[in-house]
């Protein structure tokens, strides 16, 4: 969506709405609207989708990419985008299994881990501020690059190393009925919504997005804010690599290839727009919930597998166009 | 004179802004209408009324030569005769000057292939007309923001209309431009072509128009002959304040302490396109207001830039005798510089975010707390500056896109004198702000003088740099062709130094 | 032709285990020959790619190509071609049945699905629900395998087949669909796993809180052995695996590549190295 | 990169670039020298590279997605994405040879795969024109629904019918030395660089990515341009689709999965911004081909396999990056 597109649909919506933080509000209220309107309608088909077993299980299954299109929602508002998070995530997955398998303690494994995801944002934002490289273009370098060293280190054989019992709480423990990966997931969503709209960086990274020149001539330190972003996208898929270690205690070679369209897809479907300054952290995990969802259901409600993908691409369609649909009406647009 | 175009009843509601209420207005074939009113006052929705880019509430009609219509968008309005000038910019500047003239309307040749050759000479021979000196092929995005200006007008005026509507066509332009405007609108007129010309310079209106409407809050206050008007009565009409008290007597606060100073600033890898910065010293005392005048393209915003770090210099920069080197305006901003830029929206505003968010930006961490935005502070420092720059506007969280053009210009003046910097830069400030905001400007410029600060007018606007300046310095061609002190400053004399 | 004057490249379908172990075979045959080996992994599972590195070896002029189709029909016209140009070329693995390689080394995947189809039959005493978990949706080998299985529960009126999930080869969504699967059938008897990624991710599964009290009613049959479906296997979860042979079939073809090559193989047959069906009992037994 | 960033860049240059058509010019020439470099960087250690043979083979190898490319760079420059191009082939590929199967003559044969590009792409125009989808979620939701179709048509079985001989030209002939493919894509690309640059047409599609509210004040009629260009980039894709088809004569069920990606990056090496405006045909098609020629060295290399998308990776930064640099160095620079 240009620039101009948001605009309009922003001056279409007039009445209800007057500034962005209702804005943002509302675009995440509609998005939920539409995750529940899909849950409900699952739910009348198929016994098996209300039990508290199966919506944790679908929790924790949406919670790894939820967890990383918090990094890329922002990342996204910028005006940015980070195609490597795949590689990110598969690549501290990968050097935290070989962290234990080279006999790491748990918490050296796990920091190894993070720092993959912290050299790795690094790269991305260097590229892209230092060298001035696109987003696009760096990041899909950089997932070339990740890719290619999981072959080269793995050969496509799975790493699977003996962990301590303590590691694989991470992936597979639960608090109460809540898997931990879900604890994380709302946790991190708390966090970095409180930070996207609360702080001065959050408000320089909408700032970013909406007009650079502008931003940067009010002092923002754009460079900064878009390493950042990068850092932070990177880190957090490297938190989502090693949950999915830890849930698995198997390093993939190919875990996390492809996943960037889901990352992006879920942000995108929780109203971020890839022209920047617009976006919300809860809206892109209601955004992965939503895709989720769907792909729970399909199974449940045992759906050929062949139009499965058929249908869920139908559903999104149909979600989001009830969201877009339903701004223009309530604003009356011209 | 026959009648062209009337609007009955035209009212629109904006969410929490009745921007029009039960205006009537008629043209003239060949007339040139004033359309004057404060910031806000609605001008420019009735404008865009008229061009089918907003629709009016039910109830109200519009009449064309006599028959009533609906106008769906601009292209439809063009068809009926009507063209328009907006007040903001709307020019592609991934295009070039002529293809953005003649954007939509390409001539093509025999093949179906476009005539590149025509469209460039017909771009050329309009230019020409406006006496414009810029080269047909050139990117828009490359211009400034005045002869991306002239390139709107030319493509207004290179349409066959029946009505010209012009909103501020001149507020980024200066002196010699505007005088070449003025022509082209008496030529329009005499073809009797009508022409809506919206403009905060009274100077102008009283030139070139016939009639004249006064808006106020939304509502139509007067419509008169031009000669049934004073200026006196058109102030008091348009802000309910007599012209004599608008604008005080103008006091020196300057010291003899030079706190910024500039010495052989040049443009780092100068290229040979346009008029590019060389040579350029000065210096600007404790207290004073320096003003800096030249017609558009003489490189006045160019040495503000490289003075504020947002493009690469050589020379020397020094503040309170440190050498500075300022690469990026973040630098410039921690030595204590603010800059309030000429184009408002490119560069001046986040025009997705609020008015409170846009407001805060340059001082952000005024209001925080460990990184964390302290909201209620922030917004009521807001809604003082609102109060006090009269910013019209539903609240602070009002998006500054849905401002009226003067209105968002009030809001970058707040941003930056908020932050209370050493030295404020303003680069038109009273661009398409309304007399009575001008003069507050005019009077909160001088108090920050008086107060100690630094300030540096660029304006294109001669008696606005004359009123307010201590001492004026005239830009030609990238170099200083004129220091002058605030008695040598004569209209002529420093419109000698700008023209050569 | 010197064998030192030899190049032979083995081009499997993708980086999974199963070719790490036939790189193994090829490398090991080739230092044994003295021959230069190139082993080339396409960067996906389509049928184009392969056919471009089939081009690219033929502009490095190597001397013979062993290749695990990806697509039978699509490669054809290309090993044609490598072959008319004098090049030795057999599949292994995944077989151009249509095309002129000299000859194909591999198992028969119809006949290992059949195998895999049997074991559940009898694991199950000829009656239960069971389903199966592919990989990607449109692999030949996958649906070889399928068709297998289908064939030999045709003899067991009673086992009703609910569901084909595909998994894109994904453990994680191989994971996340295998847990859809338990819920929505709650009576499920038997799982198929016909891709590799199939017997890991049941294991995990079945090792959760939850569906723990399944895994002594549920039947598992998984494919390859990975380091986790052997896991499995240990641990209970997984009552057989289809182990193929992929060492000796990496062996083989540099074999037999060379043989063709020095002209010593002039009437090449297709080899069947067949699939071992292995459970907890002869888990520590088995050769590759 | 952001609007403002181009506008930079752009300024940068100053001196020798005057207008749009010379700065387009430039990009895709400072792509064609790294194209050349890496090119001379491969023959000198390989003889097998600079062979009539394998130079053929290597465009006829990159033909498909250059050619996909050429629809995309369009859709880049009006501010969208159209991450459907891979299923629009391969539907129209499955579509075609279902047709041969049907026992359709060529000719027909042929129209129902373009028709079915044409169809694509009015459904991703009209979802983003009429609904005002964003692009990404539109062309996301029709990719799953492309994907989904073919596996449901063909339950993941490649199609296979008997073809003509002649249909077999448009793959697998030559002109010449010249294999069809290329030619074809040599072609479109004359036609579509033509478009872009000489019509009426092409302007509008530059100014829309501009500024689309100021082209759509001027009079541009954005919504057909939009729709007019998600229309070519299908169609176009399945041309490609179909000539791969008569290469192949086999219609895969996963062909053309992931190719938007590749297609993208061929665009966006090629100069294209992801903010829209800017792009070209030309660079678009030499973007694929430097890709393409660097897999073909990493073969011939005898590069260890596992490296390769490393390697890839790494040599499109450093390719785009002497480009970047190249044009701050020249420009001077902030
Ligand atoms: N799209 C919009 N949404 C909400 N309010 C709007 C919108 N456009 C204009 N307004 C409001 O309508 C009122 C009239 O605005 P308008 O732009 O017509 O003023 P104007 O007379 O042109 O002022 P100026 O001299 O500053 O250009 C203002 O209060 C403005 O805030
Ligand atoms: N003939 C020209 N062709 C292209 N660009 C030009 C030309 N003349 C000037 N420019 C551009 O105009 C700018 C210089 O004008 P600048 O904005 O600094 O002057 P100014 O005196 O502030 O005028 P304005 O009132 O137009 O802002 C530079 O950015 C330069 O690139
Ligand atoms: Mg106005
Ligand atoms: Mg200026």
């Amino acid at each position: 969506m240009s620039k101009t597109d948001t605009m309009e649909v922003v001056e279409r919506r007039g009445g209800i709405l007057v500034h962005v933080a209702e804005l943002r509000h509302v675009r995440e209220f509609n998005v939920l609207l539409a995750l529940l309107l899909v849950g409900f309608l699952i739910s009348l088909a198929t016994p098996y989708f209300l039990t508290t077993n199966n919506l944790m299980g679908v929790f924790r299954a949406f919670s790894l990419t939820a967890i990383m299109s918090i990094g890329m929602v922002m990342v996204i508002i910028t005006g940015g985008i980070d195609l490597s998070v795949g590689s990110a995530m598969g690549l501290a997955s990968l050097v935290t299994a070989l962290a234990f398998e080279a006999g790491f303690p748990t918490g050296a494994a796990i920091s190894a881990g993070l720092a993959t995801g912290l050299v790795f944002g690094l790269t991305n934002g260097l590229l892209i501020t230092a060298i001035g490289l696109p987003p696009f273009i760096a990041t899909l370098g950089t997932l070339s690059i990740g890719r290619g060293l999981m072959y080269m280190i793995t050969h496509g054989v799975p790493v699977t190393p003996e962990t301590p019992e303590i590691f694989s709480v991470l992936g597979q423990g639960y608090i109460g009925p809540v898997p931990v990966p879900v604890v994380i997931m709302l946790v991190l969503m708390i966090v970095f919504a409180v930070i996207m709209l609360r702080t001065r960086f959050g408000r320089h990274v909408y700032a970013t997005g909406g007009n650079e020149h502008a931003a940067r001539l009010s002092g923002v330190k754009v460079n900064r804010v878009k390493l950042t972003v990068y850092v932070l996208s990177s880190t957090i898929a490297s938190i989502a690599g090693i949950i999915g270690f830890s849930r698995y205690l198997s390093a993939e070679p190919a875990s996390g290839f492809g996943s960037e369209l889901d990352v992006i897809a879920a942000a995108a479907i929780g109203g971020a727009s890839l022209a920047g300054g617009v976006g919300s952290v809860t809206g892109a995990v209601i955004g992965a919930a939503l895709v989720g969802v769907i792909a729970n259901g399909v199974v449940l409600l045992n759906i050929n597998t062949y139009a499965q993908q058929a249908i869920t691409g139908g559903v999104i369609l149909i979600a989001v166009s009830l969201d877009v649909l339903r701004n223009r009406l309530s604003g009356g647009g011209n | 004179m026959s009648l062209f175009l009337e609007m009955h009843n035209i009212s629109k509601t904006f969410p929490g802004v009745k921007a029009l209420d039960h205006v009537d207005l008629k043209l003239n074939r060949g007339e040139v209408h004033a359309l004057a009113g404060e910031n806000g006052a609605g001008k420019s929705t009735l404008m865009k009324i008229m061009t089918g880019v907003y629709r009016a509430d039910p109830g109200g009609s519009i009449l064309v030569e006599g028959e009533e219509v609906t106008i769906h968008d601009p292209v439809h309005a063009r068809s009926l005769g009507i063209s328009i000038i907006y007040q903001e910019l709307a020019v592609v500047n991934n295009l070039t000057v002529a293809e953005n003239i003649f954007l939509a309307r390409e001539p093509r040749g025999p093949t179906g292939l476009l005539d590149t050759r025509k469209m460039k000479a017909d771009a050329r021979a309009v230019l020409e007309e406006l006496e414009m000196d810029i080269d047909p092929g050139a990117m828009v995005g490359r211009l400034s923001i005045g002869q991306k200006q002239m390139v709107e007008i030319a493509r207004a005026i290179s349409y066959e209309s029946k009505l010209l509507i012009m909103d501020e066509p001149t507020a980024s332009l200066s002196h010699h431009e505007t005088q070449t405007l003025m022509r082209m609108v008496k030529r329009l007129s005499g073809q009797g072509i009508g022409v809506v010309y919206i403009s905060h310079r009274l100077d102008e209106i009283f030139e070139i128009s016939d009639r004249i409407t006064v808006l106020r809050d939304g509502a139509t206050v007067d419509t008169q002959l031009i000669e049934n008007m004073t200026r006196d009565r058109l102030v008091l009409k348009m802000v309910d304040r007599e012209l004599s008290e608008l604008f005080g007597e103008h006091l020196s606060h300057a010291s003899d302490e030079v706190l910024l100073s500039v010495r052989d600033l040049s443009l780092k890898r100068p290229t040979t396109q346009g008029a590019r910065v060389s040579d350029v010293s000065f210096d600007l005392r404790k207290g004073e207001v320096l003003g800096f005048f030249g017609l558009v393209g003489a490189g006045r915003t160019e040495v503000m830039e490289m003075i504020f770090g947002s493009r690469p210099y050589s020379g020397e920069i020094t503040i309170e005798g440190k050498k500075v080197e300022i690469h990026d305006p973040s630098t410039a901003i921690d030595l204590g510089i603010g800059f309030v830029t000429e184009d408002r929206q490119g560069q001046g505003l986040v025009l997705g975010m609020n008015v409170r968010e846009n407001f805060s930006l340059t001082h952000l961490s005024d209001y925080c707390s460990f990184d964390f935005v302290r909201r209620r502070e922030e917004k009521a420092r807001c809604v003082d500056y609102i109060k006090s720059l009269a910013i019209k506007t539903p609240g602070t969280e009002e998006k500054v896109l849905n401002l009226s053009g003067g209105n968002q210009q009030k809001v970058v003046i707040a941003k930056w004198v908020a932050r209370r910097p050493r030295i404020l830069i303003v680069d038109e400030p009273t661009r398409g702000i309304d007399i009575g905001a001008k003069a507050e400007v005019h009077t909160l410029l001088n108090d920050l003088a008086a107060e100690g600060l630094s300030i540096i007018v660029v304006s294109s606007d001669l008696p606005e740099i004359l009123a307010i300046s201590d001492r004026v310095i005239v830009l030609r061609e990238g170099k200083v062709t004129g220091e002058l002190t605030r008695s040598e400053a004569t209209q002529e004399a420093v419109m000698h130094a700008a023209t050569g | 032709k010197d064998a030192g004057d030899i190049t032979v490249a083995v081009v499997p379908k993708v980086a999974v285990p199963f070719f790490d172990d036939c790189n193994t075979g090829a490398q090991e045959a080739a230092d044994a020959l003295g021959v230069n080996y190139q082993w080339v992994v396409p960067q996906n599972t389509q049928g184009s790619t392969q056919v471009k590195i089939i081009e690219d070896l033929m502009a490095r002029q190597v001397d013979g190509i062993a290749i695990s189709v990806n697509e039978p029909k699509s490669v054809e016209g290309i090993i044609n071609q490598a072959v008319e140009a004098g090049i030795a070329v057999l599949t292994f693995d995944s077989d151009s049945a249509n095309s002129n390689r000299s000859m194909y080394i591999g198992t028969i995947n119809a006949e290992a699905g059949v195998t895999m189809g049997k074991s559940m039959g009898e694991a199950l005493g000829g009656k239960g629900k069971v389903a199966i978990v592919t990989g990607q949706l449109g692999a030949s080998n996958l649906n070889e395998r399928i068709d297998g299985v289908k064939k030999a529960l045709a003899e067991y009126p009673d086992i009703e087949l609910v569901a084909i999930e595909g998994t894109e080869d994904d453990l994680a969504r191989a994971v996340s669909v295998t847990e859809a699967l338990l819920r929505a059938n709650p009576d499920l008897s038997g799982i198929f796993g016909v891709s590799q990624v199939g017997g890991p991710a049941v294991a995990k599964v079945l090792a959760q809180r939850e569906f723990n009290d399944r895994a002594d009613a549920l039947k598992v049959f998984a494919f390859d052995d990975l380091p986790d479906t052997i896991k499995g296997v240990n641990e209970g979860y997984i009552d057989g695996i289809m182990v193929q042979r992929p060492v000796t079939m990496g062996r083989l073809a540099v074999e037999h590549l060379v043989a063709q090559i020095q002209g010593e193989e002039t009437d090449p047959q297709d080899f069947d190295t067949g699939v071992t069906v292995v459970s907890k009992d002869n888990l520590d037994s088995y050769t590759k």
